[in-house]
Formats: C-alpha cells, sequence, structure tokens
C-alpha cells in the first residue's frame, strides 16, 4: 500500500450518482411525498421534491360549492389541524362580506386555535423523533396528549379531527361551562407532559448532534422563499402573524415569540417545544376572559351567502404558517376564485436549499422539521 | 458532560414503564371491542332520519324538501320526493320522500344537512362499527335502513333530543292553538273534542284522517318530554 | 406596522420609480376593501424589484401567488368592464351599457401577487399580471427570481391555469402528472367521463 | 354454528382431518399475524397512527409490526383519498406483496372517492383497480371503527378455506395475484378502472344501486 | 464417576450429568455422534426459543414504556404471539426480485443464521456447559463474527435494490467500524486473564474476595472496556441507536427489504441470536460468566446465573431501543474511530497499569486499591472527557436558551 | 457439555445444525406453497421494489471512495488485534520491559490513525 492519500482517492474514484426516489410510499415523507434524490454515497447532491400524490382538487370543489361547504374541506386541508383552517377560511369570507363576529365566539375561537397548535406541534416533534428513529416513544406521549385535545374535539364539535366547526360569523354551536371546565383542566396538566418530554429528550446528545447544524436555513433565504410560521421564526425573523395582523383578538393576550439564532432543525424542534408553552399560557388567559354571549352574528345568513363581488384575503397564523385564503366572489352563491396559500407548500420551496450536501438521514429529519401536511400541500 | 441527556430519557421511559403498572393516566389504553370509551353527546357519525312513534314510514319527519340533498358537500345525499302526501307532526300535508338515500360510503359526517333541516328530520348517528366486505349492497343505506326512532335519538343526543322535543312541542302547540281557533271559529256549526283523538289511535293507520294522525304523532314527544 | 400609502399614491410612486411602467388601479368592491395594482408585463420584474427593495416599502415577502381564469363571456366585477370601457362615458349604474361590454371582451388568465413586509409588518399589496388570452398568448414574466417564495406557486399556476411564466427557472408541471395535457383549474375543463357509475350514483 | 358443524363434518370426510387441522392452524397463524404495511395517504392515515398508539392500540392484536418494506407485509390498509396520480404506486405496492394479502380500504375516500369523488385528480375508490376485502366508511373513520374493521378481517381469514373450490384467491393457482398497473393518460388514468377487478369483487354494483 | 462426585452432584450439573448419563448408555460407536447431538441440539433449541421470548417481551416492554398493552390477546397473555408470526411467515409466499442474484440471496439468510448459532459453540452457558472449550475462543468468537457482516452485506448487494444497497454499505462499514473496539475491550479481558479460552475466562473471575466475585466489570478498566464492548455490541448487531443498516425511516427496511416470507423471519431471527451471542460473550469477558456475584448466593445453579444477566442485557437492550433515536452514519463512524478505538486503547493501557500498579502500598491492601482505582479511573476518565469534548468538536453542542420577541 | 475429544467436529456439527435449522422451515416453505399456495411470479411482483415507483438505473454501481479507506484503516487495525492477541495472552507473564515495546507499537498505530484523521480519511461523506 504505497502512495498519498490523493492517488488511493484516484484509485477508487469518486463513486457513481445513484439517483433514488424517496417516496411517494417512505416511511417517514409523512404521507405520499415524493424526493427524487441524487446520491453520491450518502450524500446528496440534489433533491427535487414532487408532489400532487394527494392532488384532490380541493379548491376546484370549493369554486363549484356554496361559501358554506367549503368549510368541512378546509378540515381536510392539514387534517392535523382543522380548527385552525376553518378559522382561516371563515376570515377571508367573514372579510369579503363584511361579517362581525361576537366575543364569544372569538374567545372560543382562539381557544380552539391554540389547542390546535398545542396538539399540532407535539405531534410534530413526535414525528420528528420518529423520523430520527426514536421507535415510536416520543410519538406514542405525543399521541396520548393529543388525544386529550381530541376528546375535547369531539365534545364541543362531535368529531376528532374533522371538527367542522367554526362558520363565518360565529360559530356552529355553543360550549358549555363543562367543556371550558375540562379544557381548564387539561390545560393545567399539559405542562407536565412539556417538562416530561424536554427530560426525555431534549439534553439527548444523540438528539442534539443529530438536529444541531442540520438543515440550517438564513434567514435572508426565509423571508424571500415565503417560509412562515415557526420555522421562520427559527431562523430568526420575528413574524408571527397573531402579533402582526392581530387578528381576531390575539391583542388582548400577552405571549411571546420565541426566537432561534441557527434556523436549524434543532431550532425548530425547541420552536415547536417554546410555542407549545406560549399556547398554554394564551390558553390560560382565554379561559379566564371568556364572557357570555351570543356565538354567532344572527344576521349573518349561511346558507346561500352571496357576498358582493370583490375579493379578500384572510390569513391566519396556523401551526405551521401562514394560512391564507383569497377568495374572489362574483355575486354568487358560489366563489368565482377559491385559493388556498398552504403553509406547508411554501415551506418546502427551499427544502433542497436545506438538504444539499447532507445526508440522506438528515434529508428526512430536515423535511420532517419543516411539518408538511400532505392534504395541505398539495390540497 | 457526554450521556447525561441519554441517562436522563432513559429514566424517564423507566418511570413510564413502572407508571404504566400503578397509574392509570399512564396505561391510557382502552381495550376497544371490550371496553369502550365513552362517546360525548355531541359525537357524531353517520346521518340518520328521524321518526315519531313506532311506524318508520308514518312518522318520518322528513317533508323531502330536499334543501339537505343540494346542501350536502360531497352531495351523497338522494332524495325522490313523493307524489302523494302526507301530514306532518302538526297534521300539515307534507309530502314525504319515496326514495331517500345515503351513499355513506361517500359522506364525510359534516353535519350540514342536520344544520340546514328545517324539520328537525335528520340527525347524526354514533354508530362507527360499520366495516363490511360488500362494498355496495352495505353502504348505500335507503330510507329503512337510515329510519330511527325519536327513543333512539333520545338515547344518544339526551340533551339535544330534549330541546328539540320541546321546540316541537311548542309548535305544535301554537299549531293546535292556531287550529282550535279556526277551529272555533268553524265550530260555530258543528263542534268536535280534538282533546280526545290523541289517546284514540296510534298513528299506525294509514286512513285516519288528517286531525286525528297529528295528534297520534305529537303524542310520542310529549310523553316522553314528561318522563 | 408602518401604514402603506393608498393605492393612487402607490400608482404614482411606482411609475416614478420604474420609468415607463404602467400601473392600473383596480378597486375591490367587498367589504375588503384590498385593492390591488395591475401592472404591465414589460416593466413587471423591474416593478416588483423597486417594491421589495424600496426602503419604505420592503415588500420583501410574497405570500401568495395564484393564477385566475376569466372567461370570455365574464359577468363579474364591474370595474374591469369599466377598466375597458375607457371611453368618456363611465356611469356605472347603467348596466345594460355593460351588457354589451361584456360580451365584446375576451377572457384573460391573471397571476395575482400578495405582497407584504416581514421588515415593516405591512401589506398586503396586491398586485396582477395579465396574460393577453386564455389560448395561445398566455405568457406573464415570472416573478420567481425576485421572491422565491413564487416558484412553487407559479408552476401550479402552469400547472392548473397554463400560464407560462416566463424566466422561470424550472417550470414543470407540479401537481398532475407530465404527461396530463388539460388545465383543469380553468372554468372550462370537463373532466373525463370515465366512471361506468357516474349517471347510477347518487 | 349448526351450519358451520356441517361444513366441518364435509370438509373432514373430504380431506381428512389432517387438513382441517392444518387449515385451522393456518388461519389461526394468518389472522393473529396481520403485519400492515406503513402506508399512509391522508386523513384516515392520522386515525390509522392513532389506532396504533397508546389510546386503542392496536398492537394488543399483534399487529403493531408495521412493515415499511411490501415484502414483508400482509395487509395494505388505503387509509385515505387514493387520487389518479398515486392509484399506479398503490397498486404498485399491492402487486408486490406477497400472498396471501389483504387490503382495508380505509374512509370514504379510499371506497369511492368519498367528498372528493367529483376531483378530476381523485380515484373513485381503489376497489377500481385491486381486490378490497373489508371497507370502513367514515370520514374519517374512529380508531376503533378501524380495529372493528381489523376484527371483521381476522373474522374473514378465518373463515376461509384451505381448499375446495371456495378457497381464496390465493391459494387457486390460476387466478392472479397481481393486478395492471393503470398507466398516466393525457386526461386521466388508462384504462380508468379495471372492470375484471370491480365487477369480481363487487359483482355487478349497477344493480344493486338500481 | 466416583462417589464423592455422585455427592457433590448439584442441580447445576443436572444436564452435564444427564448428557454423560445418556452418552454411557448408548452403543458404543454412537458414542460420539450421540454426545456431539446433544451438545448442539440444545443450542439449537433453547435460543430460538429464547428469540421468541425476547420478542414478545420486547413488544410487551415497549409497549408499556409506550404506556399501552402490547400483544395480549393470542393464547394467554399474548404468549402465542411468536407462533402466530411464525406460522404466518412459513405460509407467505416467497418473492425473490427479478434482477436479484438469486444464489446469493438464497444464501444469506442461511448463512447468517449459521454463523450466529456457531458463535455460540464458545460461549460458556453454565459450569462445565461450553459446547467447544477452544483454546481460541475468544479469537473463534470474532472470527465467526465477521461471517455475519458477510452475510448482511450479501443480503443488501444481491437485492439489487438501492435501499438495501445503501443499507449493506451502511451495515458494512459500521460492522467493521466496530468490531476493532469490540475487540480491543475484549483484548483487555485477555491480558489479564492470559488466556483466549472462554472457560478459563470465566474460571478466573468465578472465586470471591469476602464475598465479591473477581468480575472484570468491577475493576475501573473492567468496567469501562464493559461498557465500551456493549456499545460496540450493540452497534455489531444493529439495535438501536446504531440500527442504521435498517433505520427505517431514512432506508425503509435497509438490506433486507426484499426479503420476505420466512427469509425475512430467519433475518429477524439471526439478529436476536447475534445479540444473544455478543450480550452472552460480555457476560463471560465481564460479568463473570457463570458465576454469581455474591458467594452467598453460588447455591444458585450456574446455567440460572448466565441466562439471568443475559436477561438482564437484553432488557437494557430493549430499554435503549424504546428510549433512543438514532445516530447518523457520519456521527456513527466518528464515534467508532475517534472515541470508541482510542478508549479502547485506553482500556487496554489502563489494564496494563491495574497490572503493574502494586496490590499492597505500605503493607496496606485496602490503601493499595484505592489507589490502583484512583490511578486507573483518572487514566480512563482523562481521555474521555478530551474526547468527548473533541467529539462534540467542531460544532458546539449544546443546550441553547432562546429569545422571545414580545 | 464440553467434547474435548472432538472439538472441531462439534463444530462442523453446530454448523450443520444451524444449516439445517435455517434451511427446515425454508423447505417446509416451499412445499407449503408447492401443495397449497402456490407461488405466483409476475412481472410487477418481482419488480425491484422503489417506494411504490418503477426502479430506475441499476443498484449495482461503484459507490463512493470513502467506504473503501475505511475498509482499509480497518484492516490495519485488525491486524494490529491479532498481533495484540499473543501479546495479551503472554501479558500476565512478561516485564514491563516488554509491555512498554508494546505500547510503542501501539503508539505508531495510533500515529497512523491520529494521521488518517488529520488527512481526512475517517470524515465520513
Amino acid at each position: 500500500m504505497s502512495g498519498t492519500l490523493a492517488e488511493l482517492e484516484s484509485i477508487a474514484g469518486p463513486g457513481e450518482i445513484m439517483e433514488v426516489s424517496m417516496g411517494p410510499h417512505h416511511p417517514s415523507t409523512h404521507g405520499v411525498f415524493r424526493m427524487d434524490v441524487r446520491l453520491e454515497g450518502e450524500k446528496v447532491v440534489r433533491l427535487k421534491p414532487v408532489f400532487g400524490y394527494l392532488h384532490r382538487n380541493h379548491e376546484k370543489i370549493a369554486e363549484h360549492g356554496a361559501y358554506l361547504s367549503a368549510i368541512p374541506y378546509t378540515d381536510r386541508l392539514d387534517y392535523l389541524c382543522s380548527m385552525t383552517n376553518n378559522w382561516g377560511y371563515v376570515l377571508a369570507v367573514e372579510k369579503l362580506a363584511g361579517i362581525a363576529v361576537p366575543e364569544r365566539a372569538e374567545y372560543i375561537r382562539v381557544i380552539a386555535a391554540e389547542l390546535t397548535r398545542f396538539q399540532n406541534h407535539a405531534g410534530l416533534v413526535g414525528f420528528l423523533l420518529q423520523d430520527m428513529g426514536a421507535s415510536g416513544t416520543p410519538l406514542m406521549y405525543a399521541f396520548r396528549e393529543r388525544e386529550k385535545i381530541l376528546d375535547l374535539f369531539e365534545s364541543l364539535s362531535g368529531a376528532r379531527m374533522m371538527c367542522n366547526y367554526m362558520r363565518f360569523g360565529g360559530l356552529r354551536v355553543d360550549c358549555t361551562t363543562g367543556w371550558l371546565d375540562e379544557v381548564r383542566q387539561l390545560t393545567a396538566r399539559l405542562p407536565r407532559f412539556v417538562d416530561e418530554f424536554e427530560n426525555l429528550l431534549r439534553g439527548n446528545e444523540i438528539l442534539m448532534a443529530r438536529t444541531q447544524g442540520t438543515g440550517v436555513l438564513s434567514h435572508e433565504l426565509a423571508i424571500n422563499a415565503g417560509v412562515t410560521g415557526p420555522m421562520l421564526r427559527a431562523s430568526g425573523v420575528n413574524y408571527d402573524i397573531r402579533k402582526v395582523d392581530k387578528y381576531g383578538i390575539y391583542d388582548r393576550f400577552d405571549f411571546r415569540v420565541p426566537l432561534g439564532d441557527h434556523g436549524d432543525v434543532y431550532d425548530r424542534y425547541m420552536m415547536r417545544i417554546l410555542e407549545m408553552r406560549e399556547t398554554l399560557k394564551i390558553l390560560e388567559q382565554a379561559l379566564r376572559g371568556i364572557p357570555e354571549g351570543p356565538i354567532i352574528d344572527p344576521k349573518v345568513r349561511l346558507r346561500g351567502l352571496r357576498p358582493k363581488a370583490g375579493e379578500a384575503y384572510g390569513r391566519i397564523e396556523s401551526p405551521k404558517g401562514e394560512l391564507g385564503f383569497f377568495l374572489i366572489s362574483d355575486g354568487s352563491t358560489n366563489p368565482y376564485r377559491y385559493r388556498v396559500r398552504p403553509p406547508s407548500m411554501i415551506n418546502l420551496t427551499i427544502l433542497e436549499d436545506m438538504c444539499l450536501g447532507q445526508n440522506v438521514a438528515d434529508v428526512v429529519i430536515t423535511l420532517g422539521s419543516v411539518d408538511i401536511v400532505l392534504g395541505e400541500v398539495d390540497r | 458532560m457526554l450521556g447525561e441527556g441519554i441517562i436522563q430519557g432513559l429514566f424517564e421511559t423507566a418511570r413510564n414503564f413502572f407508571g404504566s403498572y400503578v397509574e392509570k393516566d399512564r396505561l391510557t389504553t382502552v381495550q376497544y371491542p371490550e371496553e369502550r370509551h365513552q362517546l360525548p353527546e355531541a359525537s357524531r357519525n353517520f346521518p340518520f332520519l328521524l321518526y315519531d312513534g313506532p311506524d318508520p314510514d308514518a312518522g318520518l319527519r322528513c317533508v323531502s324538501c330536499q334543501i339537505c340533498e343540494k346542501e350536502c358537500p360531497p352531495r351523497c345525499i338522494h332524495i325522490e320526493k313523493s307524489k302523494d302526501k302526507k301530514p306532518d307532526f302538526v297534521g300539515k300535508q307534507q309530502f314525504y320522500p319515496a326514495v331517500f338515500n345515503i351513499d355513506v360510503s361517500v359522506c364525510m359526517s359534516c353535519q350540514i344537512c342536520v344544520e340546514v333541516c328545517p324539520f328537525d328530520a335528520i340527525r347524526m348517528d354514533k354508530v362507527f362499527e360499520l366495516s363490511t366486505s360488500d362494498r355496495f349492497g352495505g353502504l348505500l343505506w335507503d330510507k329503512h335502513e337510515l329510519s330511527k326512532s325519536n327513543e333512539y335519538y333520545r338515547q344518544i343526543h339526551p340533551m339535544e333530543a330534549a330541546e328539540c322535543d320541546e321546540r316541537r312541542a311548542k309548535e305544535l302547540a301554537e299549531a293546535q292553538a292556531k287550529a282550535a281557533a279556526a277551529a272555533a271559529k268553524a265550530a260555530q256549526a258543528a263542534p268536535t273534542s280534538p282533546a280526545a283523538a290523541p289517546a284514540a289511535t296510534n298513528g299506525s293507520g294509514n286512513g285516519a284522517s288528517a286531525p286525528a294522525k297529528s295528534g297520534a304523532a305529537h303524542s310520542a314527544p310529549e310523553t316522553k318530554v314528561a318522563q | 406596522m408602518s401604514p402603506l400609502p393608498t393605492p393612487e399614491d402607490f400608482k404614482a410612486q411606482i411609475e416614478a420609480g420604474v420609468p415607463g411602467s404602467v400601473v392600473t388601479v383596480i378597486p375591490n368592491g367587498s367589504p375588503s376593501a384590498q385593492h390591488s395594482l395591475l401592472v404591465d408585463n414589460d416593466h413587471a420584474r423591474a416593478v416588483a424589484l423597486f417594491l421589495r427593495d424600496h426602503p419604505d416599502l420592503r415588500l420583501d415577502y410574497c405570500s401568495l401567488v395564484t393564477g385566475v381564469d376569466w372567461l370570455d363571456s365574464e359577468t363579474t366585477e364591474k370595474v374591469k368592464v369599466k377598466k375597458l370601457v375607457d371611453g368618456p362615458d363611465g356611469s356605472q349604474q347603467e348596466t345594460e351599457v355593460e351588457e354589451t361590454r361584456k360580451t365584446k371582451r375576451p377572457g384573460y388568465l391573471e397571476a395575482v401577487y400578495h405582497l407584504f413586509s416581514m421588515d415593516k409588518k405591512h401589506g398586503p399589496v396586491i398586485l396582477r399580471l395579465r396574460a393577453a388570452n386564455r389560448t395561445d398568448q398566455t405568457n406573464i414574466p415570472s416573478l420567481t427570481p425576485v421572491w422565491r417564495s413564487a416558484e412553487f406557486q407559479e408552476r401550479e399556476a402552469f400547472d392548473l391555469y397554463g400560464i407560462v411564466f416566463d424566466g422561470h427557472p424550472d417550470l414543470r408541471r407540479i401537481l398532475m402528472w407530465d404527461g396530463f395535457v388539460d388545465f383543469p383549474m380553468r372554468k372550462d375543463y370537463v373532466p373525463p367521463a370515465d366512471d361506468p357509475l357516474a349517471e347510477v350514483h347518487p | 354454528m349448526a351450519d358451520d358443524l356441517k361444513e366441518l363434518k364435509i370438509e373432514l370426510s373430504k380431506n381428512g382431518i389432517f387438513t382441517t387441522t392444518l387449515e385451522e392452524l393456518y388461519n389461526w397463524g394468518r389472522k393473529n399475524s396481520v403485519w400492515p404495511l406503513t402506508f399512509g395517504l391522508a386523513c384516515c392515515a392520522i386515525e390509522m397512527i392513532a389506532t396504533t398508539m397508546a389510546r386503542f392500540d392496536l398492537a394488543r392484536f399483534g399487529a403493531e409490526v408495521f412493515r415499511p418494506s411490501p415484502r414483508q407485509a400482509d395487509l395494505i390498509i388505503v387509509s385515505g383519498t387514493v387520487t389518479k396520480k398515486m392509484a399506479p404506486q398503490v397498486v404498485r405496492l399491492y402487486n408486490q406483496m406477497p400472498e396471501p394479502k389483504y387490503v382495508i380500504a380505509m374512509g370514504a375516500c379510499a371506497i369511492s372517492g368519498g367528498p372528493f369523488r367529483d376531483g378530476y385528480n381523485v380515484l373513485r375508490g381503489i376497489d377500481r383497480y385491486i381486490p378490497v376485502d373489508v371497507h370502513i366508511p367514515g370520514c374519517p373513520p374512529r380508531p376503533e371503527a378501524l380495529i372493528h374493521a381489523f376484527m371483521t378481517l381476522q373474522k374473514k381469514i378465518d373463515e376461509q378455506h384451505l381448499s375446495g373450490s371456495d378457497r381464496p384467491r390465493h391459494l387457486h393457482a390460476d387466478q392472479p395475484s397481481e393486478f395492471p398497473v393503470p398507466e398516466f393518460g393525457a386526461h386521466g388514468l388508462e384504462p380508468a378502472q379495471n372492470m375484471d377487478v370491480f365487477l369480481a369483487e363487487n359483482g355487478n354494483p349497477l344493480k344493486v344501486i338500481q | 464417576m466416583n462417589l464423592a462426585a455422585t455427592a457433590g452432584f448439584t442441580a447445576d450439573q443436572v444436564f452435564v450429568a444427564l448428557k454423560h448419563w445418556l452418552v454411557l448408555h448408548t452403543p458404543g460407536p454412537f458414542q460420539t455422534l450421540v454426545g456431539i447431538l446433544l451438545t448442539i441440539i440444545p443450542i439449537i433449541v433453547v435460543f430460538p426459543a429464547l428469540f421468541a421470548v425476547t420478542v414478545l417481551l420486547e413488544r410487551k416492554g415497549l409497549g408499556r414504556m409506550q404506556n399501552r398493552y402490547g400483544p395480549n390477546r393470542v393464547g394467554p397473555f399474548g404468549i402465542l404471539q411468536p407462533i402466530a408470526d411464525a406460522v404466518k411467515s412459513l405460509t407467505k409466499e416467497d418473492i425473490v426480485p427479478r434482477s436479484a442474484d438469486h444464489v446469493v440471496h438464497y444464501l444469506a439468510p442461511l448463512v447468517l443464521v449459521g454463523a450466529a448459532f456457531l458463535a455460540y459453540a464458545v460461549l460458556p452457558i453454565g459450569r462445565n456447559m461450553v459446547a467447544v472449550n477452544l483454546d481460541a475462543g475468544v479469537l473463534f468468537f470474532f472470527a465467526i463474527g465477521a461471517g455475519t457482516e458477510l452475510a448482511v452485506f450479501m443480503a443488501g448487494w444481491s437485492s439489487r435494490n438501492k435501499y438495501s444497497l445503501l443499507g449493506a454499505m451502511r451495515a458494512i462499514a459500521q460492522m467493521i467500524s466496530y468490531e476493532i473496539p469490540l475487540i480491543l475491550s475484549s483484548i483487555a479481558v485477555v491480558m489479564m486473564s492470559g488466556t483466549l479460552s472462554t472457560t478459563a475466562i470465566v474460571d478466573r473471575q468465578a472465586h470471591y474476595t469476602a464475598t465479591l466475585a473477581h468480575w472484570n466489570v468491577f475493576t475501573p478498566w473492567g468496567l469501562a472496556g464493559f461498557i465500551l464492548f456493549m456499545i460496540a455490541a450493540t452497534a455489531e448487531t444493529n439495535r438501536s441507536p446504531f440500527d442504521l443498516p435498517e433505520g427505517e425511516s431514512e432506508i425503509i427496511a435497509g438490506y433486507f427489504i426484499e426479503y420476505s416470507g420466512f427469509k425475512f423471519a430467519l433475518f429477524f431471527l439471526a439478529e436476536y441470536l447475534e445479540m444473544f451471542a455478543v450480550s452472552g460473550l460480555g457476560i463471560t469477558l465481564f460479568l463473570g460468566g457463570w458465576s454469581s456475584p455474591f458467594s452467598f448466593l453460588a447455591w444458585i445453579p450456574s446455567w440460572i446465573w448466565f441466562f439471568v444477566k443475559l436477561l438482564a442485557l437484553i432488557v437494557a437492550f430493549i430499554w435503549v431501543r424504546g428510549t433512543l433515536p438514532r445516530l447518523r452514519m457520519d456521527q456513527l463512524m466518528n464515534f467508532a474511530w475517534k472515541f470508541m478505538l482510542p478508549m479502547s486503547l485506553i482500556v487496554i493501557f489502563a489494564a496494563g497499569l491495574w497490572r503493574f500498579l502494586p496490590a499492597t502500598i505500605a503493607g496496606s491492601g485496602a490503601l493499595g486499591t484505592v489507589v490502583r482505582w484512583l490511578v486507573c479511573a483518572l487514566v480512563i476518565v482523562g481521555p474521555y472527557v478530551t474526547l468527548a469534548r473533541a467529539l462534540e468538536g467542531g460544532r458546539r453542542i449544546e443546550k441553547r436558551t432562546y429569545r422571545f420577541a414580545e | 457439555m464440553s467434547n474435548p475429544e472432538h472439538p472441531w467436529l462439534t463444530v462442523v456439527a453446530l454448523l450443520i445444525g444451524a444449516v439445517a435449522f435455517g434451511f427446515t422451515p425454508l423447505a417446509l416453505a416451499w412445499l407449503w406453497a408447492k401443495f397449497f399456495s402456490p407461488q405466483k411470479p409476475g412481472a410487477e411482483k418481482n419488480a425491484t421494489y422503489e417506494c411504490g415507483l418503477e426502479s430506475k438505473g441499476d443498484a449495482w454501481i461503484q459507490f463512493g471512495a470513502s467506504y473503501y479507506l475505511y475498509a482499509i484503516v480497518f484492516l490495519v487495525f485488525d491486524v494490529e488485534a491479532v498481533f495484540l492477541l499473543p501479546f495479551a495472552v503472554a501479558f500476565t507473564g512478561l516485564t514491563l520491559g516488554a509491555c512498554i515495546a508494546m505500547l510503542v507499537f501501539l503508539l505508531l498505530l495510533v500515529e497512523g490513525l491520529v494521521w488518517a484523521c488529520q488527512k481526512g480519511v475517517l470524515t465520513w461523506a
């Protein structure tokens, strides 16, 4: 064995490029996402996301239906967070038709949306660790808590996942005092879960080694690429629509927006953990301040709503990022143009940038940290 | 130091392992076929049609107005209006559905049909054990498979049913008052006693006269509310 | 959140900042009052850069990009009809006049961009770009070089509406498969009748 | 029950006790070790995941071994909307599974296209391309409903015979074990449905509906 | 067999005596054959049975860690679950990809199972209970261990699947990298025992000073060596957190992605057999093999001690699997070459030091022990801290604090 | 259960037994397939699995160089281990001087490791 290292390498050659398609059936693409990956050894030299495997024509169907009948379809956009999807859509319709919302409804909306945020983040962290190979334990714990929140959703709206709960001008049904008590009890118990979760993994060396410095996203690129939500804030950009637009009644609550400095997977993971804690703060305040009163504007026509011709863009801070609905009305009972701004999909724009030069295993956790739901990506 | 976080994590799983033997909060499994999680009142799965009284055909509340068919987002409801009419619970002559099919293989359980129904005729059921290997026979439900009694409704959604019964009782009372007033006006010639009617018939007779039938239909809700 | 200039000021500001550009204000009749700016295709990218880099505006964040298909016999926004009227007779009350205009108006494809500023925390500013028609001249300049976030959304508009974005780095179908030829989000798209149960199924 | 006994007797006389015991063992083994493919499509997949989680614990049935490779899986739970773009992949995955294999169509979309069936990219039910053993309606079905479907499948497996003409498809040498994968066409999938599979599994649905 | 031996007959030797009795009662020409059969059949029966138990234990144990029951419906408490799985696997169709190398594809699981079983030949599972008392037992074990690497690579390569190739490449890289720390940390034991024979190594540990046994793990170098050995063993057997070759979330099922039916079950089996074998070696080398830790517990039969220790290690494996996420390939390799390898060399050094340090200082045995302990521990901890720092190295890995915007 | 007379015969027997253990169920499965559940190979079924897509390109390619470099380093240390074993066996009887000689040998190899490490051979790509 004589010769220098360079000679050795020239003997061995750089290795051929292997084209692998990860997905659409792959355990960690969170559904039917696909990445066309070019690998040199295990290093990623090219990555093209391919989607549309769950393109079920949400927009087309909504353009053919009445304004009301689009609400249950929004449940199925980001199927982990039906409440926030509902809110985003009804907010857009409220803007389009100029509908006011009673105060009690606003409070319940906040409670529902923050519970959704909590269970989404808990689930995401679980899935992310699942992608890291943690044989299901964190996911199990996350789902254990998620089930409790889903029980609340079920007793409020009748369904575990597809709540179909909000209406333009308010809500479908009122919550009972008993329900609010249950939320209060749960809110008091959830910090323990977050603590345990952090104990389980926050200081774990393997987790830190795998996530820190992986999938780094600079804040200039994050802004230019329209990345939103916890992912954007992990890159250090202070932009939370709850603070910027103060939609609903978010200006009444005292909460903080966590910001990351590195923009790597660890920061994104921690953003979720920290946001869970902030969410609990909002929940406590909302539960304290909830007034009595009607839950829906009695003047609003749910059936056969005909907004004046025009357009409106309403957006909310969904757990995944900026969820917007763009509606064009032509004065008829169904929207002329119905468009969803899917945060999951737009957050994927820079997936390749984050993954180039990294390992296959990093691709998986980088994708996991983006937090996509294919129902929303493909619509 | 290297290894510290790992040990902390191991401790946490151990805690859950032992906790699962002693703490209910840590062993959340509901062993489904034997144990069941109590479904909340609001829980919904698929729609059913409500009927009053013992006879699903006669007591069916649906008047075949087809609002639900039109509003159903996935359009899984198929209604054909009857040619003839039958009286509803207040005695008004109404159409009834000759065909009322719901394709539960399409239904998205959104409850919009329930929301838009002005006649309290369609409600959401809680039954979910519906797996079948018969794709078409098992999942296309006709009027008879859909019809469930008001008693059943009271069982699965007690609060909602009570509210609904109260509302209908009020409507009926108003209608009766109106009818009584009209009757009083008309009865100068031939006086009758409407109060006797409910006790007499039981609502299954097809040839019964309109006021008699209305009485039969409303008798069920009223007695149940009293219980 | 710093206030944004009114649409008319915007128009003036842009036209001053980007010489030769033609900006039309398109008012929005709904209570949302989100008016939009129609920009001519030749200067679209310059206008976009101007909006992004202007120190007072800093519209660094392009949130939403979407295509809209306006059919030939479109019956909607009065404002659009009015724009095409372009004559001395602009009385909006006379609906009969508009009816006649409508039949003349050819359809077109439109791309709508919603811009916000993460820096200044304001928005939205709505840009509209229009293709000449719906059939053979469906080109619009791509704004992906300005805002990376438009990349997938423009691809989607290409996929579903057939708007060709000139200068897009990777314009392929995104949601449908490559061999697909139709543009399914267009208003006149008819899906293939391939279901034997379609008629009998309720 | 009496019918079962009678059948059992006939079976015994025909094949001898050996086959019957073997059949029992075979069915017992198959039904208690159904390993699903890690395969989720849409909303229902979340409920499918929830089924395997602590609250419902599909593992009690020995079915928590979700295998990521179709080669090692017995069951494909089509959980969610099958789009036209995805359908060939689903069929291919099914084809690549070893016999005996089972299919559960979970949720409205998988059965019929569900609420999205009017979409231009949505397949109106996976039974157009592959034979489905159990359908679960619901949008999405509750986790308990999936467990119920799972038990229905177990019952179905238990009732299958090792010999005789009514034995299941995978025991017939001349019946197919893979089905044609549809291709992407210019306007939709080609063919739009595989009538052979569809009619074989569902009888003639047109008759049922009318 | 004299009277004294019969009098000393204990439960400990029940199997040995039984075998002797059986051999003695077979006709002369067959004695060798029967002797061999009686040696190998228990191995082939007991360890697969242990596999079934372990799989069930793992599924139920993981379940409990995850707040659920785990399999409990097939038979009482689900104990028939492994049998159902076996029946199912037997009757599954066997698919071999068209483009695969059929011969190698077929051979791979057999080679793997063969290699895994062979390793048991030199494991003393009780006093006088070893299949083959080789003088180079430890060396034999490692030589056989290489067979499993070969088999895994055969499986991954022959499948001609991209994921399985990645899995095979990972497997081979990982296994060769961790083989060195595995061997080096055992060398420390060999040094101190002065023999390569597994039985002799256990014998050296099976005596007591003041009730405490002389297990190697009770010395600083032994403890460090044991930890290194178990980490390397985890990697060798592809257990979490080193399960990269089959890393489900990345490369789907890794090298056995294309295996179905019972061939897949064989992979599964072999993986567990390997785990038992390497744990068994760990027990032999560091945990005193079949000996009891305290002299007053020596009445418990030796083979029970072996299996109790084995079970304890299996539980540890399951526990770790239930908790930790997986490493990444480069971190895994870094860990092997930049931490495990230097550390195992340090352990060898520390073992040498242990021997050359005087056992008694100023006539005091206790003081001598303390000094030896301190010096050895220092020699190990110092490099540990340095290497751990270096491993975190360029990328500072730390818990971070975050800022908040109001 | 030791069988000192025929150690290698026992090993061979164990090998045969182990292969038989692996082979028997495979044979049983084959028999099962033959009598009851026929094998049904097919173009799709026996194609290479790749996430549900048709596999493009060959998996048998020349792989990255870094893997081979590891193998070479491995070889060095494996040989080292082989050298160490006789030393280890004899260790209890060795003098301090002999041990120091061995230490020097070890250090040489460690130096090699450090060199390789600094050259970046041990950096996984």
